[in-house]
Parts: C-alpha cells; sequence; structure tokens
C-alpha cells in the first residue's frame, strides 16, 4: 500500500507532463490558428467553441498562443536548465574529487559570491547588460542557476567519497577520471536530477516573472510569462486573457513538482515508526 | 536455576511478514516465547532469522511495512495484547508497556540518544515523563544509577552530549536509562555487536550484574556464540523464523539437538579452533615495512604515531586493536589511500608511501585491499562478472576476451559459479558479496592483501567460510596477507604472527600467534583477557 | 575563537569577490548615467547641445565616471568603507538615507511574510510528515505544488482585485500601514511556503527513521514528546534555509512590493534598476551582499549553539569511567 | 500531533488577530474622525511623485506644479491660450522685449513678497541649476523695471515669452529657502504641503493666505502607487479620487463602475517613429514613405489605444492649433502604394514573403518601452503585410538611449509634445544636430524654411512656416507620425470639477474642484 500510493504522485506528474507535451507538440493540429497572425475584428473574444480560450487584444487565438507559448517557454526552461546542470555538474564534481584544493577553494568562492547576490537582480542587471531577450535571460538564468546544483553536487560527492567504493575502486587503480565519471558523477547524478526537476518548476516561474517585468520574449513571440503580462492590463474585463498561460504554467510547474516528489520518495525509501 | 519462578512474559503464535514489492515475505512463523523471572535467555539466530524482528514486534516498534499476522503478548502485571491489532490503530496502550514493563537497549548506542541532547536531558526526560520522579530528584536518581553503572564522574556525563562518549559507554548509558524506570525484563538487541571486545565484555558483565542485582528479566538477542554461552541462563536458537532448539546454556553447547545448532558450533570452532600453522621460513624475504609511520588529521589527536610492522614474503600478519587504535588507518595508508604524514611504507625497499597519479596506481597491482562492508565496496548496478573486471580495465590489462576469461576464472576460484556471475550485489547474499571482492583483489595478483576487518560483520557459517576459503587461496597463490581485527580468536587461527596496536602505535613488535599469550604487555594481556573471558569463562 | 576568525575573514573575502563583481555589472550595463540623468525626456525636445554636454561632462566628473575602471573601483571602495553608498542619480538624495527610509516597511512585510511561511510550513510539513504516504499527506502535498506552481503576481492580484475592490476590506495606498500588511503578507508567506513544508517535511522523515526515535518511543515516551525532539532535530538544518529566505524577503520581493504599492526596498530597486541610477544599484546590492554573507556569518555562529555536535572543540568525555565494573 | 497542530493554528491566529486588532482597534476609534476626513482629503494615486521638494530637481516642479503647490508666471488654458497666472500681465514692448507686471497681494508660504526681485532669482536659479528649464529660459535676460515689473530682453526676436514661462520648469519659488525640508520650502500655491515622503506620498493642506481663488477641499493626498493595475484598482476600490495615467487597457473596467470613470483626451504628443537614417534600407525615402503608407492607424489606435484617438500623419497634426494638418499627407491607409513604392526601390517580394535586395532581407527593427509594447506589436504586424521583416525589441528607455548613442538602432517610437513656440518645436526636432533630430535628418529646404520660421516676426506667417515645415517633413517620413498619446485619468464620480487638460503637468488639482453633494 505504501510503496504504491507513494509512486501515484509521479505516475500522476509523469501523465501530466506527458498531456502537456502531446498538446503542445501538437498546438498545429489542435489550434488551426496562426499564434502570430493579428485579427482587429475578432479582438477581445470570450471564450467559444472556436476560440476555446477566446482572443486577446490583437484578435490573436490564445489557445494557439499558449500552445505555441508552450514550446518556447518550456524549450527555453528545459535549455537555461541544461546549461545550470551541465555547468553545476562539472563544478561540483570537480570541486568534490579534488576537494580543498586551489580549485575546490576557488569554485567555492565563486558559489558564495554568486549565492551572496539576490538572484532576481543579479538576473535583472545581466539582462539589462547583454540587452532584453529571450536568449539573454536565459544566460543570466544559467549564470546564477548552476550555483545550486554545483552545491548539491560537491556535497553528495564529498559524502561518496567516504564511501567503501570509492576506496575500493581507488585501490583497484580507478584513474582520476575513471573515479569521477564511474563512482562519483552517477552518484551525484540522482539527487541533482531530482533537484533539477524541481528547478525547472521554479525557473519557469522565474523566466515568466522576468519576461513579465518585460525582460523576457521579445514580441509577437508567444510565451506565458509575457502573455500573463498582456493579459495583466485586462484583468477586470478579459479575465480569460490570463487564464490560457496562467493555467498551463500551473500545470506544468505542478507536473515537475509531482514528478520530483514522485522520484524523491523512490530515491531515498522512508521508513518511519508508526506513532 | 529459574524454572520454576513465574513467567513474566509470553508471546505466541507470533508471525510477522514484510510487504516490499506487492508480495509479502514472512519473517516470523508463528512463533512462541516465555521468559521467567529473572532469567537471562539468549536468542541466537544468523542475520535475518527475524530475531530483531521480535524484538520490535513485542515492544510495538515494527516499521509500517511490516504486518503482524497474528500473536498475542501476556507480560506479569496481567496486561494482555493481542498484537495483531497494532497497525497503527493505537489500541494498545504502548505507553504503559514500553519503558515500565519492557525496556529495550539497541545495537548501536550512540544512534538511540538524540544527537542534541545531553544525556541529563535524556533521563530527566525519562523520568518525568513517567512521573517517576520530580524535577530536582531527577540528578540525583541518575547520579546514582550511572554510579552503580561504574561511572566514578556522573556529573560531567549528565552534561555531555553522545558524540563526546565511546560507543561502549553509550551503550552503558542507554542501560542506565532504561533501569532508571525499573523495567521488568530488559531485551538488549545486539547490544555489543558492534562494539570490541574489551568493551563487549564490560557492557556485558554490567547487564549480568544488573540482573542479579535487580532481578531483572533478560532477552539478549545476538548472533554471536560466544556472548550467548557467556552471560545466558536458557539460549533459543532461532533459524528462519522458525524456533528450532531451546534449553540451558549447557545442554544446547554440549549437547545440540538441532542440525542447524550442531553447525553453528562446528563452524564456531573452527574459526577459532588454535592455530595449526606451520611457522615461516626464517629466510623468507621481507615484502613490506613500515617504518615509523604517522597520521594524524587534527595535529592535536595523532592516529597514527610511530608505527613500525614488516611483512615477509607469504607471511600472514595480524594486526589487533580496539576500535579506534588506528588499525584501519594503517592499512589505508599502505593501501594508497592516505598519504601519511611522515614515516615510510616500502615494498621490497623502494618507499611506496604518497604516491600519486599513475605512480600510485601501479603500486595497485601488487597491494590490494578487501574492506569491512563487501556490499558497499561494490557498485549495486554491476554483475560480478563486470565488477570483477573493473581493475583490469582501470589498469588497462588484456583485452576484453581476456578480461572476461580472468574475470571467471577468479570467480570460479572464489566460488561464484554458473549464472551467479551475472547477478547483481543486491540479488547476492552477504557471503558471496565478500567473496567477490576477494575475487576483484586478487584478479591483479597482487603480492600483498590488506584485509581490513574483513571478516568481523559476518555470522559465524560465512565467516568460517571465508577465513577457509583465504588460506586456500594464500596457499595457492602466495601472497602475503595483512589481517586487520579486533577479534582475537580470528587472528590466533589464521595468522602466523600478530602485532597488537594501541593508541596508534605497536607497543612490541610481531609476535607468533602462538605464544601471543605469553606477552608481557599489559594491552594484549587485557585483549586477550577479555576475549578469553568470553570464551571460556561465565560471566 | 580561531574558526570564528577564519569564517570572517573568509566572509571578508567573499564579500570584496562580491564588491568586484558588483562594480564590473553595473560599469558595463549600457548607458552614461550623466547622460541618463540629463536625458530624460521632457516636455520640449529642446536641449542646447553645448550646455548639455557641459553640464554632462561635469557630472561625469563629479562622478569619476571618466577615471580608469580601477581607480573609480578603489575609490568606491573607499566610499564603502565610510558606509557613504554615494548619491541617488534620480534624486539627489544619499543612498543610505533612501535604504534606510524603506528599510522599515520591508524588514515588517519580511517579518511578517516569515512568520506565515513558517507557521504555516512547520505544521503543514509536520503533519504531512507524520501521516506521510495517507490520504491527508498527499492532499497537503497536493496543496503545497499547486500553490508553488501559482505565479505570485497572479494570486496577488486576484487577491486585490478580491479584498480591496470587490470586498472593500483592503485599503490600497502608498503607505507602510499595519492594516495594509496582512494581504501582502499572505501573499508573500503563502508563495514562499510550500517550498519550507517540502523541507520540513523531508527532514521530519528523515528523522524519524533513525534510531533515537525508536530508543525514544521504546522508553515508553509520549508521542508528543518524541515529536517534539523529531521536529527540533529537523528543524535545525533549516534555520539556513529560513535566514536565506529572510534575506530574500529583505533584498525585496520585486513583484509583491510594487503591486501592492508597499513602500519598500523591492520596489525601490526595480524602479531604479529601470531607471539606471547607478549609484542606487550599487549601494543596494551592496547592502543585500552585505547582509546575506552577515547571514552566513550569523548562521555558522548560531549552529555552534544550537547543534552541539558542531561545536568541535569539546573534549571528548572519557574521564570518570571505571575500567571495570 | 492532532493537538500541536491545532496549537500552531490557534498561534496563527492569534497573530493574525493581533495584527489586525493592532490596527483594527485605532482604526474603529478613529473611523468617524476619518470619514470626516475622507471627505475631506483628496486621494490622488499618481505613477510617480516628487523625489525631493527642491522645484530646480528633474521632473518634481512638474508634481509640484501640478497638485497646486507650485505656480508659474503664466498658464496654458485648455484651448491652448497663454493666460497670465502668477503674473498679472505681460506686454510685447517690442520684437526683443516683454514687460512682465507681477501681482501686488502675491506672497510665498513664507509671506516674503513676489516682487520683481524674488522672480528674476527663482528663474536665475533654475537657469543655473535646472538643465531643463534651460530651453525656455535661454536667451532671455530678466532685468527688473520697478519693484513689480519685470522687462525681459530677448536675443531671437519674437519669442513667446509668457509661452516660455507657463512650462512647470519655469515654477516661481523662494530663491533664498533652502527647499529640503517642508518646513524650508518655499513656494506660491494655493496648496502647501504640510508632509512628505519621497517617492511615497506628499500631504497638501490649502494655502490660507493665496492670493486668488481659494480652493474648497482642504487637504489633498498625493501618492505614489506606481503598478498600473493597483493604482486603477485603488480608485475602483473608492480609495483615491484620482488616478494618473491610467492604462488605455483598463478603459472598459470603468464602464460599469459607479464610483469612479475614465476622462480621456488626447494629448498634444504625437506618437512617431524616429528612423535612423544612417540605415541603409532607410535611408531610401520611398522605404520610408512604404512604411508610412503601409500603416493602417484606424486599427493601430483600435489595438493599441483603444479607439481612444485619432490618427494623425503629420507631426503638428496632435497640436488643436494645427488640426488642419492632421492628414494633410497620407490621407488613407494603402498597401498597395506600399508595396509599389517598394518595388520602385528595388526590393522584391521573396517566397517567404519577405523582400529582399542584394539578397539582403528589408528588416526593420522597431525599438519600444514604457507603454508602447502593443502598439510595437500592431505595427509589426502591419508591416509584415507588405513584406517587411519587422522585429520589435521592448524594453527600458535607457536601452534605446544607448543604441542611439551607438548608431545601432532602425526605428523607436516616443511622443514628444507638439504644443509650443513652434521655431522651438520644429528646430528641436529636425534641425541638424538637435536633440530629437535622433536620425540625423538633415534637409536644405527644411532648414531654409526653419532659418525664415525663426525670422518671421507675424504669428500668421509663423504658422503658415510651420506648416510648410510640418508637411515637407511627413513627406519626407524622417519620421512617421501616428496618433496623438491618449491620456487617461479615472476619476470618482465624488469629485465634481476635474478638467482634463492636454498638458500634463497641468491637469490634476484646480480650485474649483469640490466633492459632489451628498
Amino acid at each position: 500500500m505504501h510503496s504504491t500510493r507513494r509512486s501515484v504522485s509521479l505516475i500522476a506528474g509523469t501523465v501530466l507532463l506527458g498531456l502537456l507535451a502531446v498538446l503542445i507538440a501538437g498546438a498545429h493540429w489542435i489550434s488551426p490558428y496562426d499564434p502570430v497572425q493579428q485579427h482587429a475584428a475578432e479582438r477581445l473574444e470570450k471564450p467559444s467553441a472556436q476560440h476555446p480560450f477566446g482572443t486577446d487584444r490583437f484578435g490573436r487565438d490564445l489557445l494557439a498562443r499558449t500552445l505555441h507559448g508552450g514550446q518556447i517557454t518550456l524549450l527555453s526552461a528545459m535549455a537555461a536548465l541544461s546549461g545550470a546542470l551541465a555547468i553545476g555538474l562539472a563544478v561540483g564534481l570537480a570541486a568534490g574529487m579534488f576537494h580543498n584544493s586551489l580549485l575546490d577553494r576557488l569554485f567555492m568562492r565563486m558559489i558564495d559570491v554568486l549565492l551572496a547576490f539576490p538572484f532576481m537582480v543579479l538576473a535583472m542587471v545581466v539582462a539589462a547588460l547583454f540587452g532584453t531577450s529571450l536568449f539573454h535571460l536565459l544566460l543570466a538564468v544559467i549564470a546564477v542557476g548552476w550555483v545550486t546544483f554545483a552545491r548539491l553536487a560537491r556535497s553528495v560527492v564529498l559524502q561518496a567519497r567516504n564511501e567503501t567504493s570509492f576506496a575500493a575502486a581507488r585501490v583497484l587503480g580507478a584513474s582520476n577520471r575513471t573515479l569521477i565519471l564511474r563512482e562519483l558523477a552517477p552518484k551525484a547524478l540522482s539527487p541533482v536530477l531530482i533537484l533539477a526537476t524541481f528547478e525547472l518548476g521554479s525557473l519557469i516561474l522565474s523566466i515568466a516573472a522576468l519576461s513579465f517585468l518585460g525582460l523576457g520574449a521579445q514580441p509577437p513571440t508567444p510565451e506565458w510569462g509575457s502573455m500573463l503580462a498582456d493579459g495583466r492590463e485586462y484583468v477586470l474585463q478579459s479575465p480569460h486573457i490570463m487564464f490560457g498561460p496562467a493555467l498551463f504554467i500551473m500545470l506544468s510547474v505542478l507536473a515537475f513538482n509531482l514528478i520530483g516528489e514522485g522520484l524523491r520518495d523512490r530515491l531515498d525509501p522512508y521508513e518511519k515508526p508508526q506513532l | 536455576m529459574h524454572a520454576a519462578s513465574e513467567a513474566i512474559l509470553i508471546v505466541e503464535q507470533l508471525q510477522v511478514s514484510y510487504r516490499s514489492k506487492e508480495q509479502a515475505r514472512p519473517i516470523l512463523h508463528g512463533l512462541n516465547l516465555t521468559l521467567h523471572q529473572g532469567e537471562t535467555v539468549c536468542l541466537l539466530g544468523e542475520s535475518g532469522s527475524g530475531k530483531s524482528t521480535l524484538a520490535k514486534a513485542i515492544t510495538g516498534l515494527l516499521p509500517p511495512s511490516a504486518q503482524v499476522g497474528s500473536g498475542s503478548l501476556a507480560l506479569a502485571g496481567g496486561i494482555a495484547v493481542d498484537l495483531a491489532d497494532d497497525n497503527g490503530s493505537g489500541s494498545i496502550p504502548w505507553q504503559r508497556i514500553r519503558g515500565t514493563e519492557l525496556a529495550l537497549l539497541f545495537q548501536d548506542a550512540r544512534q538511540a540518544l538524540n544527537p542534541v541532547m545531553t544525556i541529563g536531558q535524556h533521563f530527566k526526560e525519562t523520568l518525568l515523563d513517567h512521573r517517576k520522579a520530580k524535577p530536582d530528584e531527577v540528578e540525583s536518581i541518575s547520579c546514582r544509577l550511572l554510579r552503580k553503572l561504574g561511572f566514578t564522574d556522573p556529573l560531567v556525563l549528565l552534561s555531555s552530549y553522545p558524540f563526546q562518549l565511546s560507543g561502549g559507554m553509550c551503550q552503558r548509558i542507554c542501560l542506565a536509562i532504561a533501569l532508571c524506570l525499573e523495567p521488568k525484563v530488559l531485551i538488549a538487541d545486539e547490544p555489543t555487536s558492534a562494539l570490541d571486545t574489551v568493551s563487549q565484555r564490560e557492557v556485558l558483565s554490567l547487564i549480568r550484574a544488573m540482573q542479579l542485582d535487580l532481578g531483572l528479566t533478560v532477552l539478549l538477542i545476538t548472533h554471536d556464540l560466544a556472548v550467548a554461552r557467556a552471560v545466558s541462563d536458557r539460549v533459543i536458537v532461532l533459524d528462519q523464523g522458525r524456533l528450532v532448539e531451546q534449553g540451558s546454556v549447557q545442554r544446547v553447547f554440549s549437547q545440540p539437538k538441532a542440525l542447524f545448532t550442531r553447525q553453528l558450533l562446528a563452524y564456531r570452532s573452527q574459526v577459532s579452533a588454535p592455530a595449526k600453522l606451520r611457522s615461516t621460513r626464517k629466510s623468507s624475504a621481507c615484502l613490506l615495512e613500515v617504518r615509523r609511520l604517522h597520521k594524524s588529521y587534527d595535529a592535536n589527536q595523532p592516529i597514527v604515531r610511530d608505527a613500525s610492522l614488516t611483512l615477509d614474503e607469504q607471511e600472514i600478519v595480524g594486526v589487533l586493536g580496539q576500535s579506534g587504535c588506528g588499525k584501519s588507518t594503517l592499512a589505508r595508508c599502505i593501501a594508497g589511500l592516505e598519504t601519511p604524514n611522515a614515516g615510510s611504507i616500502l615494498l621490497r625497499g623502494t618507499d611506496i608511501s604518497g604516491l600519486q597519479g599513475k605512480a600510485r596506481r601501479e603500486i595497485c597491482r601488487r597491494i590490494q585491499m578487501v574492506f569491512q562492508d563487501a556490499r558497499a565496496s561494490l557498485h549495486p548496478g554491476r554483475t560480478a562478472q563486470q565488477l570483477v573486471q573493473e581493475p583490469l580495465q582501470y589498469l588497462r590489462i588484456g583485452n576484453k576476451q581476456e578480461r572476461i576469461a580472468l574475470a571467471s576464472h577468479y570467480l570460479q576460484e572464489v566460488g561464484i559459479e554458473g549464472e551467479a556471475q551475472y547477478r547483481k550485489p543486491p540479488q547476492l547474499s552477504t557471503g558471496q558479496c565478500q567473496r567477490i571482492a576477494i575475487a576483484r583483489a586478487l584478479v591483479l595478483k597482487p603480492e600483498v592483501l590488506i584485509c581490513d576487518e574483513a571478516v568481523s560483520a559476518l555470522d559465524v557459517r560465512i565467516q568460517a567460510q571465508i577465513l577457509k576459503l583465504l588460506k586456500r587461496l594464500h596457499k595457492q597463490y602466495r601472497f602475503s596477507i595483512l589481517m586487520i581485527s579486533h577479534d582475537v580468536s580470528v587472528l590466533r587461527s589464521f595468522c602466523h604472527h600478530i602485532a597488537v596496536m594501541s593508541d596508534g602505535r605497536f607497543q612490541e613488535g610481531k609476535q607468533a600467534s602462538v605464544r601471543l599469550h605469553e606477552s608481557s604487555q599489559p594491552h594484549t594481556q587485557l585483549l586477550l583477557r577479555c576475549a578469553g573471558d568470553l570464551e571460556e569463562v561465565r560471566i | 575563537m580561531a574558526v570564528l576568525l577564519r569564517k570572517l575573514m573568509e566572509a571578508l573575502l567573499t564579500l570584496i569577490c562580491a564588491t568586484v563583481i558588483l562594480f564590473m555589472l553595473i560599469r558595463l550595463a549600457p548607458g552614461d548615467p550623466a547622460v541618463l540623468l540629463l536625458g530624460q525626456p521632457s516636455e520640449v525636445a529642446a536641449m542646447h547641445t553645448e550646455v548639455y554636454e557641459q553640464k554632462a561632462a561635469e557630472l561625469r566628473e563629479q562622478w569619476g565616471l571618466d577615471q580608469p575602471m580601477a581607480i573609480q573601483y578603489v575609490s568606491w571602495l573607499g566610499r564603502l568603507v565610510q558606509l557613504d553608498l554615494g548619491t541617488s542619480l534620480h534624486t539627489g538624495r544619499a543612498v543610505s538615507a533612501e535604504l534606510a527610509e524603506r528599510l522599515p516597511a520591508t524588514l515588517q512585510l519580511t517579518a511578517a511574510a516569515l512568520a506565515v511561511q513558517l507557521l504555516l510550513g512547520f505544521w503543514l510539513g509536520i503533519v504531512s510528515a507524520l501521516k506521510a504516504g495517507t490520504f491527508s499527506d498527499q492532499l497537503i502535498r497536493l496543496a503545497c505544488v499547486t500553490l508553488a506552481s501559482t505565479p505570485a503576481f497572479v494570486t496577488g492580484l486576484c487577491a486585490l482585485l478580491l479584498f480591496a475592490v470587490t470586498l472593500g476590506a483592503y485599503e490600497i495606498s502608498s503607505e507602510a500601514s499595519w492594516s495594509r500588511l496582512w494581504l501582502p503578507a499572505l501573499t508573500m508567506g503563502l508563495a514562499s511556503m510550500p517550498q519550507f513544508a517540502r523541507m520540513v517535511r523531508a527532514n521530519m522523515l528523515a528523522e524519524l527513521g533513525q534510531t533515537y526515535v525508536l530508543a525514544a518511543l521504546s522508553r515508553g515516551l509520549a508521542r508528543r514528546r518524541v515529536i517534539g525532539q523529531a521536529s527540533r532535530n529537523a528543524l535545525l538544518p533549516l534555520v539556513t534555509v529560513t535566514a536565506l529566505s529572510a534575506a530574500t524577503f529583505a533584498s525585496g520581493a520585486v513583484v509583491i512590493e510594487s503591486l501592492f504599492a508597499w513602500p519598500g526596498i523591492g520596489k525601490y530597486a526595480l524602479d531604479s534598476i529601470l531607471r539606471k541610477d547607478y549609484p542606487v544599484i550599487q549601494g543596494y546590492a551592496f547592502v543585500m551582499v552585505t547582509l546575506v554573507i552577515l547571514i552566513h556569518l550569523c548562521v555558522d555562529v548560531l549552529y555552534a549553539y544550537i547543534d552541539p555536535r558542531l561545536q568541535r572543540k569539546r573534549r571528548q568525555v572519557t574521564r570518570g569511567v571505571n575500567e571495570h565494573a | 500531533m492532532r493537538r500541536s497542530g491545532f496549537i500552531v493554528i490557534l498561534a496563527g491566529m492569534l497573530i493574525m488577530a493581533a495584527c489586525s486588532s493592532n490596527t483594527g482597534a485605532p482604526a474603529a476609534d478613529t473611523d468617524n474622525a476619518q470619514a470626516q476626513e475622507q471627505a475631506e482629503e483628496l486621494v490622488i494615486a499618481d505613477q510617480q511623485i516628487a523625489a525631493s521638494l527642491d522645484p530646480v530637481e528633474p521632473l518634481t516642479t512638474s508634481y509640484l506644479v501640478s497638485v497646486g503647490a507650485a505656480e508659474t508666471l503664466f498658464k496654458v488654458n485648455a484651448d491652448g491660450e497663454v493666460d497670465a497666472a502668477l503674473a498679472a500681465s505681460a506686454r510685447e514692448l517690442d520684437p526683443n522685449r516683454w514687460e512682465i507686471t507681477l501681482r501686488e497681494e502675491a506672497r510665498f508660504w513664507s509671506g516674503k513678497a513676489i516682487d520683481a526681485d524674488a522672480v528674476i532669482a527663482s528663474l536665475e536659479r533654475s537657469r543655473e541649476l535646472d538643465l531643463q528649464a534651460q530651453p525656455f529660459l535661454d536667451g532671455l535676460r530678466l532685468e527688473k523695471s520697478d519693484d513689480y515689473t519685470i522687462h525681459v530682453h530677448t536675443e531671437r526676436s519674437h519669442v513667446p515669452v509668457p509661452l516660455n514661462l507657463s512650462y512647470y520648469q519655469t515654477a516661481i519659488h523662494n530663491a533664498e529657502a533652502e527647499h529640503d525640508a517642508v518646513e524650508s520650502m518655499d513656494l506660491t500655491g494655493m496648496y502647501q504641503v504640510i508632509e512628505f515622503v519621497p517617492k511615497q506620498k506628499m500631504v497638501l493642506a490649502a494655502y490660507e493666505d493665496y492670493w486668488g481663488t481659494k480652493p474648497t477641499i482642504e487637504r489633498i493626498l498625493h501618492e505614489e502607487i506606481s503598478d498600473e493595475q493597483t493604482r486603477m484598482l485603488s480608485v475602483l476600490s473608492g480609495r483615491s479620487h484620482i488616478a494618473l495615467k491610467v492604462p488605455v487597457t483598463s478603459l472598459a473596467q470603468f464602464q460599469d463602475s459607479d464610483t469612479a470613470e475614465v476622462v480621456a483626451s488626447q494629448a498634444a504628443n504625437t506618437q512617431t517613429i524616429y528612423f535612423n537614417l544612417a540605415r541603409p534600407q532607410l535611408a531610401d525615402e520611398r522605404v520610408r514613405q512604404a512604411l508610412s503608407w503601409a500603416i493602417d492607424r484606424e486599427e493601430l489606435i483600435i489595438l493599441a489605444a483603444e479607439g481612444q484617438s485619432v490618427p494623425v500623419t503629420t507631426w503638428l497634426g496632435s497640436n488643436p492649433a494645427y488640426a488642419e494638418a492632421s492628414d494633410s499627407v497620407y490621407p488613407s491607409f494603402s498597401n498597395e502604394t506600399a508595396e509599389q513604392l517598394l518595388d520602385e526601390a528595388g526590393w522584391q517580394l521573396a517566397d517567404d514573403g519577405i523582400r529582399y535586395k542584394d539578397g539582403l532581407p528589408l528588416s526593420v527593427r522597431l525599438m519600444t518601452w514604457g507603454g508602447d509594447k502593443a502598439l510595437g506589436e500592431a505595427l509589426q504586424s502591419q508591416w509584415s503585410r507588405v513584406g517587411i521583416n519587422a522585429e520589435v525589441r521592448h524594453g527600458d528607455y535607457s536601452l534605446i538611449q544607448t543604441a542611439r548613442e551607438t548608431g545601432d538602432w532602425d526605428a523607436s517610437i516616443e511622443a514628444w509634445s507638439t504644443f509650443g513656440d513652434p521655431y522651438t518645436l520644429l528646430s528641436g526636432q529636425y534641425a541638424p544636430g538637435s536633440s530629437a533630430n535622433y536620425g540625423g535628418y538633415d534637409d536644405a529646404q527644411t532648414n531654409e524654411w526653419l532659418a525664415q520660421l525663426a525670422e518671421s516676426a507675424d504669428p500668421a506667417e509663423q504658422r503658415e512656416w510651420a506648416l510648410k515645415i510640418n508637411e515637407r517633413v511627413a513627406q519626407q517620413a524622417p519620421v512617421i507620425s501616428l496618433f496623438p498619446r491618449p491620456q487617461l485619468t479615472a476619476v470618482s464620480t465624488k469629485l465634481q470639477g476635474f478638467e482634463q487638460h492636454f498638458r500634463q503637468f497641468e491637469n490634476i488639482v484646480k480650485a474649483n474642484m469640490r466633492w459632489e453633494a451628498e
């Protein structure tokens, strides 16, 4: 009973994500409208059979925009995440493997420094520095995002270094490269990936928030954050504009969080006494 | 001797199973058990036999994944409980039973204490929660108890934290805390397995003393035949969740009825049989020499100081010492896992201490190591074949076919054959894992094999098998062995020479194991006495 | 003491590195601050270029913008040491004074939001852990995940609409009064609560799996007391998280503060970033970075007090034991 | 655990209760008082309020003037005529000299007389310290004629001195005062500042000894609510009585409201696209003209301004005085003309729907900022219909400024005021090197006409020149004019007497404002 219940969130998350992926990937077939084409005559229409999510101020079909926006939002969040993940893992592994070396100290100092910066401020300044575009926003997100992963990877590696299997591999003659790739990386990977699923959720929110502040995707690219910002202007009159992107942001973050929860339960199953 | 006195705890028809991945795995099959007032009963069994589950079941501490099929518990005070009811419903008044009726001791005493609470707080909380004392009496009660348990300065102890104390001290404190509620029955679940011989002896004699002093009834759960023989009045032997034999300690040890008990005793005598070793040829060359080795992580607390030792070709040398004496660190230094602060390690005359990179890896061909926890040293996701091939890959020995052939050969040598070669550690037994670890070490044809407590955590049966295997391989492949252990009997039966380590150094050179008892060193004598007490003397 | 000193040195080093990054970032950002200051679009686009250029040059000199980076950095650092954060380009007032003015409002909001986050997160996390695997656990986790998935500005806007316009129970003004606190605090606290609850749950489950919990139960201690012990230990590692979320709140919840017109630091920072008010951004970021580093330092020191395991210097107790009983 | 959970909830509720009772109790006590005060205090929610109290600080004066704290010598009324304000009258003595007569009864808040010395000192202080006052005071020499008369000598002839002195940058203040605190500031307006929190709120009370009509509303609270949605909600909730800079998008939300209504007017600002003429594709006049022909301004107004404006095709068209110029050049929207022009210019339509010439696409990157995002998006859509690869970049203003400095820009949107002295306005936009001539427009004919406009003495003649220049520029299309920026203010239905003004800083507080009779 215990184990079956535990995976409910994983299953629910996967199913939800799959559903979203199908919807988003099939945007062309689900909604026949061009997400960018403007129709002044059909602006601000309430949801109807023709436009299930209604239309925005330019008469663009919101369902089409939401679905196409999903491609952009999710892909860019994933791209930023993979960037941060790759850097974070590499730095974390290196720092953990060569614990207390100059390299490690240097990395740790960098991490400390970056952690001391308020995320939003750094992201905003970096975005302003390079100019506003989704690509630059992603760079900014990566620039601050890798730190979390590096820290986690390093702590896992430090723990793994004390394990018998690490000592065993060293005694058996494994080189540093082998040790990192075969012994440490697989151990660091699963907790880091679990963190990543949660991070992906908050990343979607962060990108949305930064887009909301006008630092993200440029028009007419549909992106959930900027769609929300657009819809906000009509919040009383046509709240349906915000409905689509808000719903999809919620659902996708929910999906990733559920998967994260499920994965974590699986990775470290808890055994608590009956109280 | 207490057979006539009244039954103080009766367990009937206890059936427990664990749920895992949809199927239930039965652990206990309708066990019956009766304890009488004032006796010490030993529950003897191998790991996995269900003895700890019994202890948890009768104190209501089973994890949620365990299910009690049936079973009843009756205590002297007229308390009768249906254990099958206990599935989180809270219908059983455990708070009245635990602590005051039944007290429990755990294997790892340090883990059983809250790490951020002082010892005094533990006493206070326990006493006050049961209303056994008024707040102002707590200190005097706990001091009295601690003094009784041999602590001469209880006040210092009350303000210390668990992490500041040794494992043996923690176990004694757990005992004191358990006793402060004056329980009728004390259940001790492997209370000494995590301790070295000296502490083991201390804790056991304390339990015995308290039992006699307070008229306590003790249920001692252990896998160690020596412990069972040393302290119990009555022995119950458990095999795979079934009670196979019970009777007075003398009877069970002298005339075992069940086949299982007979086997256990036979293995034990194998393991601790006095050495029948030919002494090594005087002419054999010195293979490995450790010269004045010094290692510390913290300048104030050196782990190894000024340790010197030699290992000749084909020789088996045992390093004996209490836990924390620095013997494992010494082994890790020799294996190249640690860099010593001072001193040298000579392998055939060449200093190999503190080598890095490629040079260190070359030494790996010549010095290999087997660890205490074999399962932890193996990657859970790889098959036995792959695991044995690993060192060959690391050191780029042979091509793929050759590696497979070599691995198969050595796996066969250690007794892993056929389909078992393609299983992964989680599907293999602890003994098999240790065999794979040995095969993995030997596949590089090392000159020195270091065994760091390689058999300490194993059941006696597996212990005997592994030792036998090592002996055979030693004879066949003619490597030298450095055997690290805290267990005198194992070392005495296995090694040519034994060096005793304490406080990071060897008090004297290695002694022929047969003449160890002639040593004049007081520490050696203490170790021997404690071990000997357990072997032969009843506490 | 030596440990404290080493920590202090480390913190200082981090701070210096941070100031370098901060300085570089701001200096590399686009826009000539002098031009930005002078060139705000006004009623009529008729600037006399000579006068304008002259003014701009004067300003550049005044702000030291024409000097080499290194010198600018050193002089900036020198001023920082004297707690002079510079003068706002926009208002011409001291940045330190402007920050100090807004700090109370932000702290007020921080404290309240933190209280919401801690109380609710703690409670839900513990309940969820104790009932792990049951329906109520799933329900709590779902609620938390849903809450964590909702953008704060959506929740905030809906709350504002409901309470201010529909119910008339909330007053929209620019003041940081107590009667206006509850809504932004609740919005902020609820947004950050799920993460906290999740960590409480995970830690609590890890603690409940420890032997000492079993041991305490085996001594017949009351359920409440055992849970109390476990939750105390589960919360210990969360001090860092709490301190950091306090720092995040204190650095200003940009969206929440501007949505609720809360006159705090976050809104001030956003305005300044959009206005490229360099001294303010620098001063603000410096204060926040220092705050975070200080918080880290304090947490380190605090742990030494609350978690006895970290008091490394404490001796092993070996005295007072009879070798033999 | 159930119990401890309950305790936690209880604790939470207690804290909440404590918070609300903390505030609830005094609130209840002062409820009546507040209700009365509420009836008297006018709450104005603005996007920004003053950051300081010194009238020479940028923008500060604008807010001081708009809430009635500071006054200028002259004032422009809603019809665009210059009236006397703090000054009693003005007279042009000769083409290079004006005489300004002051009011003897007017006093600063400190009681100091507003005499010629004080006024000259004030204007000189503005000239010295406020860069933005420069354009209006440049070339003017102030001379005291007698205690209450000033002679203004101008370098250029026929400078409209009263108009110049109606800009908020020339607000009269006591030059001897410190202006660093509520107590030390000294102005002349009908409302006196009594409390000030920079960038948060300013409280004003009616000034007892005001020279003119005393206001009926006793107190004003001017507060900063920078988020436009929140600002709008504050009026809808009844808390504020006036919300400025209401976004056009929220117009519909006031339709059903009986708490507030929106007053909309077109500012004398033209939303204008500026082109970077240094770009090869934009250096071609035909391309720029095509870009203008391709714009459907009616649609733009619907999409980006909710219909709250009217198309203008020349820059001066948004000035009520030049209304006839509003569609003198591109009278209608015509994609055909645009396509024809582009074809002529050699930009051929390719299969991907974009025009190419010499293998290069016809690209225009339009930079927008502030509230013009939707406008940019609509423009992008319209331009792409004729085969232009239009890109929109929305950001903050500093990005546009930086881009202009480095020359790395194609087009940007900005809206300058079109009200004022035609020479100042037009030369600011089109004279080579002037500050709003971003694209580097330099046309010999236009320059010549600008010189003639400067020389011209007769208002009718000036008007003539201005129209000619305006039309020529529109023809050549270095900029494209779209429509006057709509200016929306949400006003509580309780308030009467609010009057919309095309000058933003003149449109809030009037002395005749009063509360609707209950």
